[in-house]
Parts: structure tokens; sequence; C-alpha cells
């Protein structure tokens, strides 16, 4: 248990309103999906809707915000080999001979 | 000799060592989901035309299993809150509804998967609906195995809370974090699935 | 070595007695967990040589007979006796499999990785007991499976040991067992690798912080990140395989293909290269794991005989977390001829050579500790000792093969064979023998034979040499690898088609210099020279202040750690080790 | 350096860049070399110098001196040369710096378990178009006749002629899984995807002609070779006559074993001889049972003689 023993009241309120922002964004998120606009700014708006949903979740039910050093050791090493899976084949789709 | 931090924290890494287990374990299921994002960029990218999810998705339903996940998160980390409250009785209605939650969304998903079937869209038909079925059936099966986890800990497990309650509040914020990210995983692929 | 494990629960902890099964079967002591490992992956190394032994008669003498065996292979496989190409390809991939995710790896991490980092941080188990048994029978499973593929109809994988689609994907069912068992071996691997990190993170004994670890435990630990992280892009490109082959999707299959004049039902928009990509992500880390613990037991060994502390132990420490991180980025130097650019390319050839520079600095540390050193020849340090020169001329063919216009004449030719086999077989096979050696009385209280030992050491590596040496000759000569008949046909293999039997002879020969290991394994183990104490080799590292064998909890008093890993031959001390567990002032 | 490496079974290039690659692996080996022999040579003195019985004590400290750090920069920047100096601007060159195709030869390359079907434009110099469905035993490439472009097209199965001195273009497919098209005689190796199309380019400097008298070689022969497989796949390169005048072998004929007996008793026990195929096609990528045995062979000519080899395929056609 990492977190300092703050009164869990205060923790239950924040769980709520971390949970009614989830809510709020979802309701977004699909309500832009209905602008039809083009392939480009929605991915970019949906991404950028998904990583503030995913901001919360990871930091607040799973209190990454009061986590150890080294768990974020860890998931940063883990987000530099993810994002290299990501990007070096798409790199090479993109500069192939012919 | 005892195996020593299976509840306290070492005090130089600042965690027991389910904690470090658990976050190892998803940041191995990062790269897994990864792979499969990965995949779905290139195949894409190289597709000549790549329908939109919503043109053959059920967005509504797809919306309403969001709805249920981020609900099913909230019930999971209350049940642990219930525990360092020592409210036995409230984490049991929490976790039970946690794993009622995880049910609504297989039945919604089969719901969802019958229709498609219906309609004679396999995975074979197109690499679109190939992604999405691997994709949401293997979401799927983590969401399975988090009901069972939860499940026995509702159950069974519980009795652990008599004998070794700090151990037993460790178990619950381990599930949980598991739990947290299978939801997170749903956050990316509904829209990367259904929205573009 | 079943009274082994039976000393090993004398120890206090388990007032009521454990069950048969509960002691030697599913055992949660990593030392049995170890040595279940130890002889499962030792009698898949032996099935995977097996194999190889089959495709060499092959490869020397085309077409012929094979003597004594051919007659019991089936009809399937070798009507006559006589290999059919389909068998010859299913054994090259069973051969490339078995051998590294069966052979090497639960080897070097399964066995050693569990019997001794326990030991060595001074912890009384692993981190989660259960979790390494299911590991080990999760590995076992995925053995079995990889067996039984042979039985399937159509015989076992036969897509190499790379699996390339679409090959694989219109391959026969093997393909489809063959993906199963890796599914079991990659989750066995994750859940070892988790495993390990939190044992090593979490319960060093005191004192021992992470700049005092013995190199040992320091490449276990890099080991395991990469299996964490490396393995999970494989396991999800074998579900993609799987679907493809039994949904009919096609996620590595591309529009319009014709196989033997037939139009295939697959709606296509697929990549192969994306196979390569996910694959290549695991498997060139996988190397690294491969040779990593392989240079934590020399390391170990080398010091503990040189008498003499390893030379630039911090640059040793800090290299192999170097060449552990890019070792995720260098994968597609095996795919420089898939149709490259050159930003592409130079990125990939640039990593390679920047990854040659920590596998220098390792090797050069190694080196230089020989210098001022009061070197015991006994036969671990021997296997330690050749691993070095034999790992350096793997190691530098690698360069070749990591520039893409010089591996435009030697990829896919039995250079990169050669080029490999020299790091994996007299490296790494080598590194896993002088463990067994260094270990085994620690195991089980008695020491293996030295005469047959030394014996078992030269012969090996005379014949290692035989076998892969050539290897250059005929890939500098053009020849590809996985030929059937060796490239006899070929008018550029003429010059160096006669050399394949001298391999041959060469690799039945190590056969052979392996009976005396095996008998003096099994025999030493009950009729072995008693040791006199817990630390027959005079070293400083913590597993030899265990009573000998280990008991369940490993140690009798809670250690404590004073010191670095090998203070040997500290001036101004009587004794020429000091161990890391030894109070101050003594 | 390079030398050595023939001497190994490098074998002969007969491309215009093959030089370049030859030496850039010569370059390497040198670099190989002198770290094995350096090292190699520190380490048997250490192995002698410092055993127990010579060296009962071990120094604590060792060397103190930091040399090795030297070394390794030395070694890093030997690799950044041959990166920058050779590796980056030859592979450049060899995927970026294609002739057009109006110097060049052009050809398709179709890749399929277990040949390879070559495909020439004829003599409008256009591909004509290729459709699966028409794909069959007579028609490999699939190739629609009823198209304009499609009338003049020639193709060959296994045999790719070109030829010399002249840019040649081959775009590389394949029809059903990854193959690898390897020459190694022109240091020219590329994977063959499906679902892609891949070109590669070089330049051929020797025919195969002057190949055969390049690589021909001088067999010492006994009676033991009737047997011979290796010999019987040749091709003598001289005519050989018994005392009476009658021709044993005659040039360009296989050495077949059983005149073996005939030439040693006429006293004749070297033969002149060379492989009939000098320059193959080999097949790199495992591609199933019979990858083995895909085996292409190439043909390079003079233009004249590659003019007239085009027009007599063609000449086919009309039949
Ligand atoms: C343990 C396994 C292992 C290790 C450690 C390595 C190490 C390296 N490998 Fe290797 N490799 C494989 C296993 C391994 N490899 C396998 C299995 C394949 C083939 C897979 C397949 O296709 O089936 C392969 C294939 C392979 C290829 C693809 C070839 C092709 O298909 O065309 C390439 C290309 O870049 C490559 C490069 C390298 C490099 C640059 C290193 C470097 O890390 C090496 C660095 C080391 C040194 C530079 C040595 C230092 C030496 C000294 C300092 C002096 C020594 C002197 C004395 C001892 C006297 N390897
Ligand atoms: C770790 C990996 C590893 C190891 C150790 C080996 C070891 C050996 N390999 Fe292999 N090999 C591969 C990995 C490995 N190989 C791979 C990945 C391929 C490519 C496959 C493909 O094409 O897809 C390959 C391919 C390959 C080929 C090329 C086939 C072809 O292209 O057609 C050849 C040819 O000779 C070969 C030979 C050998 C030989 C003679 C050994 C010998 O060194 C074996 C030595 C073994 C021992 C010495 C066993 C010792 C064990 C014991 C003594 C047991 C004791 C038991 C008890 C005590 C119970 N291997
Ligand atoms: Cu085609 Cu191998
Ligand atoms: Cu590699």
């Amino acid at each position: 248990m990492s977190n300092t023993q703050a009164s869990n009241g205060a923790h239950a309120r924040i769980y709520v309103v971390v949970f009614v922002a989830l809510l709020a964004l979802t309701i977004v998120t699909v309500s832009l999906s209905y602008l039809h606009l083009s392939v480009f700014p929605s991915v970019l708006l949906a991404l950028i809707v998904a990583s503030i949903k995913g901001y919360l979740v990871s930091n607040y039910f799973m209190h990454l915000i009061s986590e150890r050093r080294l768990i974020y050791a860890i998931l940063v090493l883990t987000g530099i080999f993810f994002l290299s899976l990501i990007f070096l084949p798409l790199s090479h789709f993109h500069d192939r001979v012919g | 000799m005892q195996i020593p931090y299976t509840v306290a924290e070492r005090p130089d890494t600042g965690v027991f060592n389910a904690k470090l287990g658990i976050w190892l374990f998803l940041a191995s299921e990062v790269m897994l989901f990864g792979a499969l994002f990965s995949s779905y960029i290139l195949l894409r990218t190289g597709a000549l035309a790549w329908p939109h999810g919503y043109t053959i998705l059920n967005v509504p339903l797809a919306t309403l299993n969001t709805v249920v996940l981020i609900t099913s998160s909230i019930t999971m980390v209350m049940s642990w809150v219930a525990l360092r409250n020592r409210d036995f009785g409230k984490y049991r209605k929490y976790i039970g509804g946690t794993v009622l939650l995880g049910f609504v969304f297989l039945i919604i998903k089969a719901i969802e998967y019958g229709a498609k079937f219906e309609h004679h869209l396999y995975p074979s038909e197109n690499t679109f609906l190939a992604i999405y079925f691997t994709l949401t059936g293997l979401h799927g099966l983590h969401v399975i195995g988090g009901m069972i986890v939860n499940a026995y800990f509702w159950g069974p497990g519980s009795k652990m809370w008599v004998t070794d309650p700090e151990r037993f509040t460790n178990r619950i914020e381990v599930a949980g974090l598991y739990w947290h990210f299978v939801d997170l995983v749903w956050i990316f692929l509904f829209p990367v699935l259904y929205l573009l | 070595m079943a009274h082994v494990a039976a000393v090993a629960h004398t120890g206090n902890h388990h007032e009521h007695p454990l069950g048969f099964l509960q002691k030697y079967i599913f055992s949660q002591d990593h030392k049995v967990i170890g040595l279940q490992y130890l002889l499962t992956s030792l009698c898949f190394l032996f099935f995977g040589f097996s194999l190889m032994m089959m495709m060499r008669w092959q490869l020397a003498y085309p077409g012929q007979p094979i003597p004594f065996i051919g007659g019991l292979l089936g009809e399937a496989n070798a009507p006559g006796g006589i290999m059919l190409p389909e068998f010859y390809n299913q054994l090259g991939a069973m051969h490339g499999t078995i051998m590294v995710f069966l052979g090497v790896v639960p080897l070097a991490v399964g066995a050693f990785g569990n019997y001794v980092v326990p030991l060595q941080i001074g912890a009384p188990d692993m981190a989660f007991p259960k979790l390494n048994m299911m590991s080990y029978w999760v590995y076992f499973l995925g053995g079995v499976t990889m067996l039984a593929s042979f039985l399937m109809p159509g015989g076992a994988a036969n897509s190499g040991w790379t699996s390339y689609a679409p090959l694989s994907v219109i391959a026969t069912m093997g393909q489809t067992v063959w993906l199963f068992g890796m599914v079991f071996l990659i989750t066995s691997s994750l859940l070892g690798s988790i495993n390990f990190i939190v044992t090593i993170v979490q319960l060093r004994a005191r004192g021992l912080t992470f700049m005092r670890l013995p190199f040992f435990v320091w490449s276990q630990l890099v080991t395991s990140f990469l299996l964490l992280l490396a393995f999970p892009p494989l396991e999800a490109a074998g579900v993609m395989q799987l679907m493809d082959r039994l949904a009919g999707t096609s996620f590595f299959m591309p529009s319009g293909l014709v196989v033997a004049g037939e139009v295939m039902p697959y709606s296509g928009g697929g990549s192969p290269l994306l196979w390569q990509h996910l694959f290549w992500f695991l498997a060139h880390p996988e190397v690294y794991v491969l040779i990593l613990p392989a240079l934590g037991i020399v390391a170990e060994i080398v010091a503990n005989n040189t008498r003499k502390p390893l030379w630039g132990y911090n640059s040793l420490v800090y290299a192999a977390i170097f060449l552990g991180f890019m070792s995720f980025i260098v994968w597609a130097h095996h795919m420089f001829l898939t149709g490259m650019g050159t930003v592409i390319s130079t990125f990939f050839q640039t990593t390679t050579m920047i990854i040659s520079i920590p596998s220098v600095i390792i090797l050069t540390a190694l080196f230089i500790s020989l210098w001022g050193a009061s070197m015991r020849f006994n036969t671990q340090m021997l296997f330690a000792l050749a691993f070095l020169p034999m790992f350096g001329i793997g190691g530098l063919t690698g360069l070749p093969l990591g520039l893409a216009p010089t591996d435009i004449h030697l990829h896919d030719t039995y250079y990169v064979i050669g080029h490999f086999h020299y790091v994996v077989a007299p490296g790494t096979i080598f590194a896993l023998f002088a463990g067994v050696y260094h270990w085994y009385p620690k195991v089980t209280g008695r020491m293996m034979n030295e005469f047959w030992g030394k014996f078992h050491f030269w012969g090996s590596l005379v014949c290692m040499n035989g076998i892969f040496m050539p290897m250059f000759v005929q890939g500098l000569a053009g020849v590809s690898r996985r030929l059937y008949d060796g490239g006899q046909q070929y008018a550029h293999a003429q010059g160096v088609f006669h050399l394949n039997e001298w391999m041959s002879i060469s690799a039945w020969m190590l056969a052979l210099f392996q009976i005396p290991f095996i008998i003096n394994f099994f025999l030493s183990s009950r009729k072995g020279r008693k040791v006199e104490s817990d630390n027959p080799w005079e070293a400083t590292t913590l597993e030899w202040a265990t009573p000998t064998p280990p008991p369940h909890g490993n140690f009798t008093v809670v250690p404590e750690v004073h010191r670095g890993p090998y203070e040997y031959s500290v001036p101004g001390h009587l004794r020429d080790y000091t161990p890391q567990h030894q109070p101050e002032k003594a | 350096m390079q030398q050595l490496l023939h001497y190994l079974g490098l074998p002969l290039d007969a491309s215009s860049h093959g030089p370049q690659v030859d030496q850039m692996l010569a370059v390497v080996h040198w670099l190989m070399l002198v770290l094995f022999v350096g090292w190699g040579a520190f380490f048997g003195y250490t192995l002698i110098r410092f055993r127990k019985s010579r060296n009962p004590r071990a120094d604590y400290a060792g060397v103190k001196s930091h040399v090795s750090s030297y070394l390794e920069i030395g070694v890093a920047v030997f690799e950044a040369i041959l990166l920058v100096g050779f590796a980056v601007p030859l592979w450049a060159e060899r995927v970026n710096e294609f002739p057009s195709e109006g110097d060049a030869t052009v050809v398709r390359v179709v890749a399929e378990q277990f040949a390879w079907n070559i495909h020439y434009p004829g003599a409008d110099g256009k591909f004509g178009r290729t459709d699966i469905k028409l794909i069959s035993a007579e028609n490999p490439l699939g190739l629609d006749r009823e198209d304009h472009d499609a009338k003049d097209d020639v193709f060959t199965v296994n045999q790719l002629n070109l030829p010399v001195g002249k840019p040649a273009i081959l775009r590389l497919s394949s029809k059903d899984v990854i193959h690898s098209f390897g020459i190694p005689l022109l240091r020219v190796k590329q994977d063959v995807i499906p679902g892609e199309v891949i070109p590669v380019w070089f330049t051929p400097t020797l025919t195969s002609v002057q190949l055969a008298d390049a690589t021909a070689r001088t067999y010492t022969i006994s009676m033991k070779d009737t047997s011979n497989a290796l010999l019987s796949a040749l091709v003598s390169r001289e005519e050989y006559r018994a005392k009476d005048g009658v021709v044993i072998v005659s040039k360009d004929q296989p050495i077949s074993p059983d005149v073996i007996p005939f030439l040693l008793q006429n006293g004749i026990t070297e033969i002149v001889a060379v492989s009939p195929s000098p320059m193959e096609i080999a097949c790199a990528q495992l591609c199933g049972l019979g990858h083995y045995r895909m085996r292409g062979y190439v043909t390079i000519q003079t233009e004249e003689e590659y003019r007239a080899w085009l027009a007599q395929e063609a000449s086919y056609l009309q039949e």
C-alpha cells in the first residue's frame, strides 16, 4: 500500500469525479466521430481524447500518480520499445525500394 | 527463512513484491497490444481501401460497453477503498458488482459478434474485420481472465481477509491494477476500431 | 539425482513432511525446479542435436539411406531410409526451435538462473514460488506439444524456425501445433521473467547493493527484461498466424496469391513483412538471451579461477545493460534484403554497429581480467576460456553481416549459419557446460571427474571447430542454407561441397565426445568424490555460503553482504579470497 | 585479403559493382583479423604467463593502464568509417541510383515454387497485361495475349539471358511464397516478396564464354574418377584425341565417366573442364520442399548474340 494514509473518503470522492469525467469524455469522443472529419484531424482528436482518458485511469484508478520511481522507470522503458515497435516497421514501409 | 516483502514494502524500492510483479506483467501486456496496434497501423496504411468502423460496427452498443467497463473500473477501485476502510461487506458488494459488469460486457460483446456472423461478416472477409475480431477477442479473453480472478477473490479467496487482511488488501489492489489496465486497453480500442 | 533433492529437504521449515509429488514433481522450491529445468532442457538439447545428426547425413551423402535408424523413420519421412526433402525441412525447423526455445534458454535461464540467482542474492527462494512451478510446467507442456507435432499428418513444422509467412500459413498441420507450442513457451518465459526481476530487485540480502551483485545476476536481470518485453509481440504475431491458418484471415497474406496454379482463397491485403518485423522483434533480443547468461557464467568462473577481481566490473555491468537496451532496435538487420531504402537500412546498420561495441567491451574486460592472474585450469575454466575466442569468432563474423552491402553476398548462406553457431554452440553451450562443472558440487555435494571433464572439453573443442569453420568457406562461396542436398547441384558450390563430409563426421564425433560427459554427469552424483567443504572452489559469492546441498530456505543464517562480489587476492588478507558475507574484521 | 577471401571460397565476380562489395568484404575481414590475432596473441600469452605454477599469487589490481579504452574507441571509429565510407554509399547506389530504363535491359522475374519465370517485354519494350486467372501450366505468368503489349512478349523458365556491359533492371515478384533471388557470381541478392515488386539492378561485365574461360580448372584424373559425380557434371574446355586421332571428348562436351579409361589409356591424365553453366540463380530463402532445386541459369551474351537469341525466342511465338 504505497500511498500515504490520507483519508480514504477523500480518495473515494476523487474516484467518483474521475468516473464522471470518463463518462463525459466518452460522449465527447463518440460525438466527434459523428462530425465525419477527414482522416488526419479525426485520428488526432480521437487519440487526444483517448490519451486523456488513459491518463485519468492510470493516474487515479491505478494511482500511478503516487507511485514510486521504479514503476515509472519500467513504464518509460516499455514506452520506448512500444514506440520503436510502432514506428520502425512503419518507416520501413515508407522507405522501400521500388 | 521466509520470503520477505510479500506484504510490506521494501524500503529502498518502495513496493511490495506483487505490485512490482503486476506492473511488469502490465508492461508485457503493453507490448502485446502494442504489436497488434502496430499491425493495425501497417495494415491500414498499406490497404487500398479501409472501411470506417462505424459503417460496419455497432457504435451505440460499443458506447454502452465503454460505459459498462468504466463503471466496473470504479466499482473495482471502490472495493479496494472499502477494504482499506475495513468494511468487508461493502467490499463484497463492489467486487461482486465488478464481476457482474464484466458479464454484462461479455454479453453485449456476444450480441455484437452474433450480429456480425448473421450478416456473414467473418474475420476472413477483410483485414479490417480480421484485426477487429482479433483485438476484441483478445481483449475479451483478458476480461474473462480478470473476472475469474475477481470472482475468486469474491468467493473462496476472500477467506484470507480473516487470516491476513493486509495481504488480502494488497491482492485486491493488484487485481485492480490488472482490471483497470483491461479498461485502459478498451479506451484505445474503442475509438480506433469503431470511430475512425 | 533423487537423493540430492531429498537432502535438500532436511531444512527446518516444513514441520509436516511433503509428499513425493510436492517434493519432486510439483515442487515450489527453486532448486528442485532448477533441476527439473536442467534435466528436461539437457534432454531437449540432446534431442535437437540428434535431429541435426540425421540432417548431417543427408548433407554429407545426399540421397543415400541413413544407416541404422533410416528404416525407423517411417515411409512418409524416409522411404527406404532415404530422407525426403519435406522431412529435411521439418528436422531443420525443429532443430532450430528446440535448440533455442527448449534447450538453451531453459537451461541458461530456467536451470542456472533458477538454481543460482536466489542463492547468489541471499534469498530463501524466488519471489513467487507457485509461479515458478507453473512456468516449468507450462514449459514442459510447450515441449511436449512441440514433440507431438512430429506425429501430425504431414509431420512437424517445416517452414524454418523463423516460420516466414506465407509459406508457414499454407504449411501442413504441424505449423499449427508449433504455434500452440510457442504460445506455451512464451507464457512460461513471461512468468519466469517477471519472477526473476522481482526476485532480484526485491529479495537481495542486506548490504547487497546493485553494484555488488555478481555479474551472473546482472546478466539474468537484463535477460529477464529482454524476455519480458520482446516476447509479447511474437505472441501477438503467433495469434495472428493462427488466425490466418484457422480462421482464414489475411494478416500476412497479400492479394493475388497463386500456389501451384491454384488461386488462394484469401481476401488478401496483408503483409508478409509484418510477420518478419514481429518475429525479429523477438528473435534478435532472443539471441542476446542466449548469450548474456553465458557471459555471466563465464565471468563467474573466470573470476574464481584467476583468483583476482574481474577487471572493469562497472563497465561490464553498464555494457550488459546497454547491450540489452540496444538489442531492441537492431532487429531489422535480418531483413536488409527485403527491399530497404537507404534511410531505414542506415538506421539499422548503425544500431548494429553500435551494439557490437558493448560486446567488445565485455570481451575486452574478460581478457584483461586474465592479466596478473594465478590461473587454475580446471574443466570449467577450460570451457570458460575457450568460450572467449569462440564467441570472438562468432561475434566478429557478425560484422560483415551487419553491413548491408556485404550482407548481399552473405545473407542466407552458410556464412550466417557459421556465424551464429560459433556464438551458440562453442559459445553458449561451452559456457553452459562450464556452469555444470562449476556448480555441480554445490548441487550434489560431489565433484565431477576431472579427467573425463578435460577429455570432454578437448574433444568438443576440436569437433566444434571441425563442424563450423568450413561453413564460412561454403558461405563465402555462396552456398545457400537450408538446402536439402547441401548445394550439390550448384556450380558455385562445386569447390566446397566436399567439405560437407568432414563437417558431418565432426558432428558425429562430437556426439561421441558427449558420452563421457553424460556418464560423468549421472555417475558422479553417486560415485563422485565428496566435497570437503561447502566452498570447494574457494569462491566469494553467496551461493557457497549455504550448506551443501542447500536446504529448503537455503541459508541457515540470514546473510549480510559487506563487499563486492569478486574480492580475490586482496592485499594484506591471509586467504586469497574474501567472501561477500565475511564481516569486515574477522 | 581479397586474395585470401578468394582462396577461402569467394567466387570471382562478374558485375560492375561486385569489386566494391568484395573490397568492403576485404576491409571488414581485415578488421576482424587484426582484432582476432591481436587479442589472440594477448590471450595466448596470459595463458602461459599467468598459470598458477608460474604465478602463484594473483595480482589484485591487475592491469592499470587504460589502453583498452583507446582500443575500443579505435574499433568504434573503424566501424564508423566502414559505415559512412563504404556501407551507406554502396547501399544507396544499389537501391537509389537506378539507371534510366531507356539505357537498361528491363526484365520481369516472377518466382514460384520452384521456378524462376523470366518475362521479356519483346520488341515494343512494353510488358503485356497479366492476370492471375489466366495462369496455367502453359502460361505460368498469366499473360493476356489479347493485350496489345503482350503480343510480342517472350518468357522463359529458369533461363535468364542478358547482354554484357549494359545495365540490367530486374523487377522481382512472387506468385506464392517468399523466395530470394541470388546470383553469387554477380554479388546480387534480393528477397522476392509476394504482393510486392522489388527491382534490382547490376551490370554484367563478363560473358558466359569469358566466365567459362576464367573458371575452367585443370583436373587430374585417375581410374577412381569413373564414379566421380562432380567430374561428370562438367564439360571439357578442350578437345582430347586418342593417339590415333579419334576424338574421345570434344570441346564443350560432358565428361561421361566411361571415357575416363580411354583418356588414361591414351596417356591423358589432366583435362581442363568447367561447369556447363557457371553462373546460376540460387534461391536463398526457404520456400518449401523444392527450395534446394530452385535453380536458374544465367547466360551473359554480347549484345548481338542477345538480340539474336531474343529474336529466335520471339520466332517461336508465331508457331
Ligand atoms: C547468441 C547468439 C548471437 C549473438 C551474440 C549474435 C551477435 C551478433 N550478430 Fe548474429 N545471429 C544469430 C545469433 C547471434 N548473433 C542468429 C541465430 C542468427 C541467424 C538467424 C536466422 O536467420 O536463422 C544471426 C544472424 C545475424 C545477422 C543476419 C544475417 C543474415 O541473415 O543475413 C546479422 C546481421 O547483422 C547478425 C549480426 C550480429 C552482430 C553484429 C552481432 C554482435 O553482437 C557481435 C558483437 C561481438 C563482437 C564484435 C566480438 C568482439 C570480439 C573481440 C573483441 C575480439 C575477439 C578476439 C579473440 C577472442 C581472440 N547476426
Ligand atoms: C541454440 C541454438 C543452436 C545450437 C546449440 C545448435 C547446435 C548445432 N547445430 Fe544448429 N541451428 C540453429 C540453432 C542451434 N544449433 C538454428 C536456429 C538453425 C536454423 C534453423 C533453420 O534453418 O530454421 C540451425 C541450423 C543448423 C544447420 C543448418 C541446416 C540447414 O540450413 O539446412 C546445421 C548444419 O550443420 C546445424 C548444425 C548444428 C550442430 C552440428 C550443432 C551442435 O553444436 C550441437 C551440439 C550439441 C550438443 C553438444 C548437445 C549437448 C547435450 C548433451 C551432451 C546432453 C547431455 C544430456 C544429459 C546429461 C541428460 N544447425
Ligand atoms: Cu525459392 Cu527457396
Ligand atoms: Cu540479430
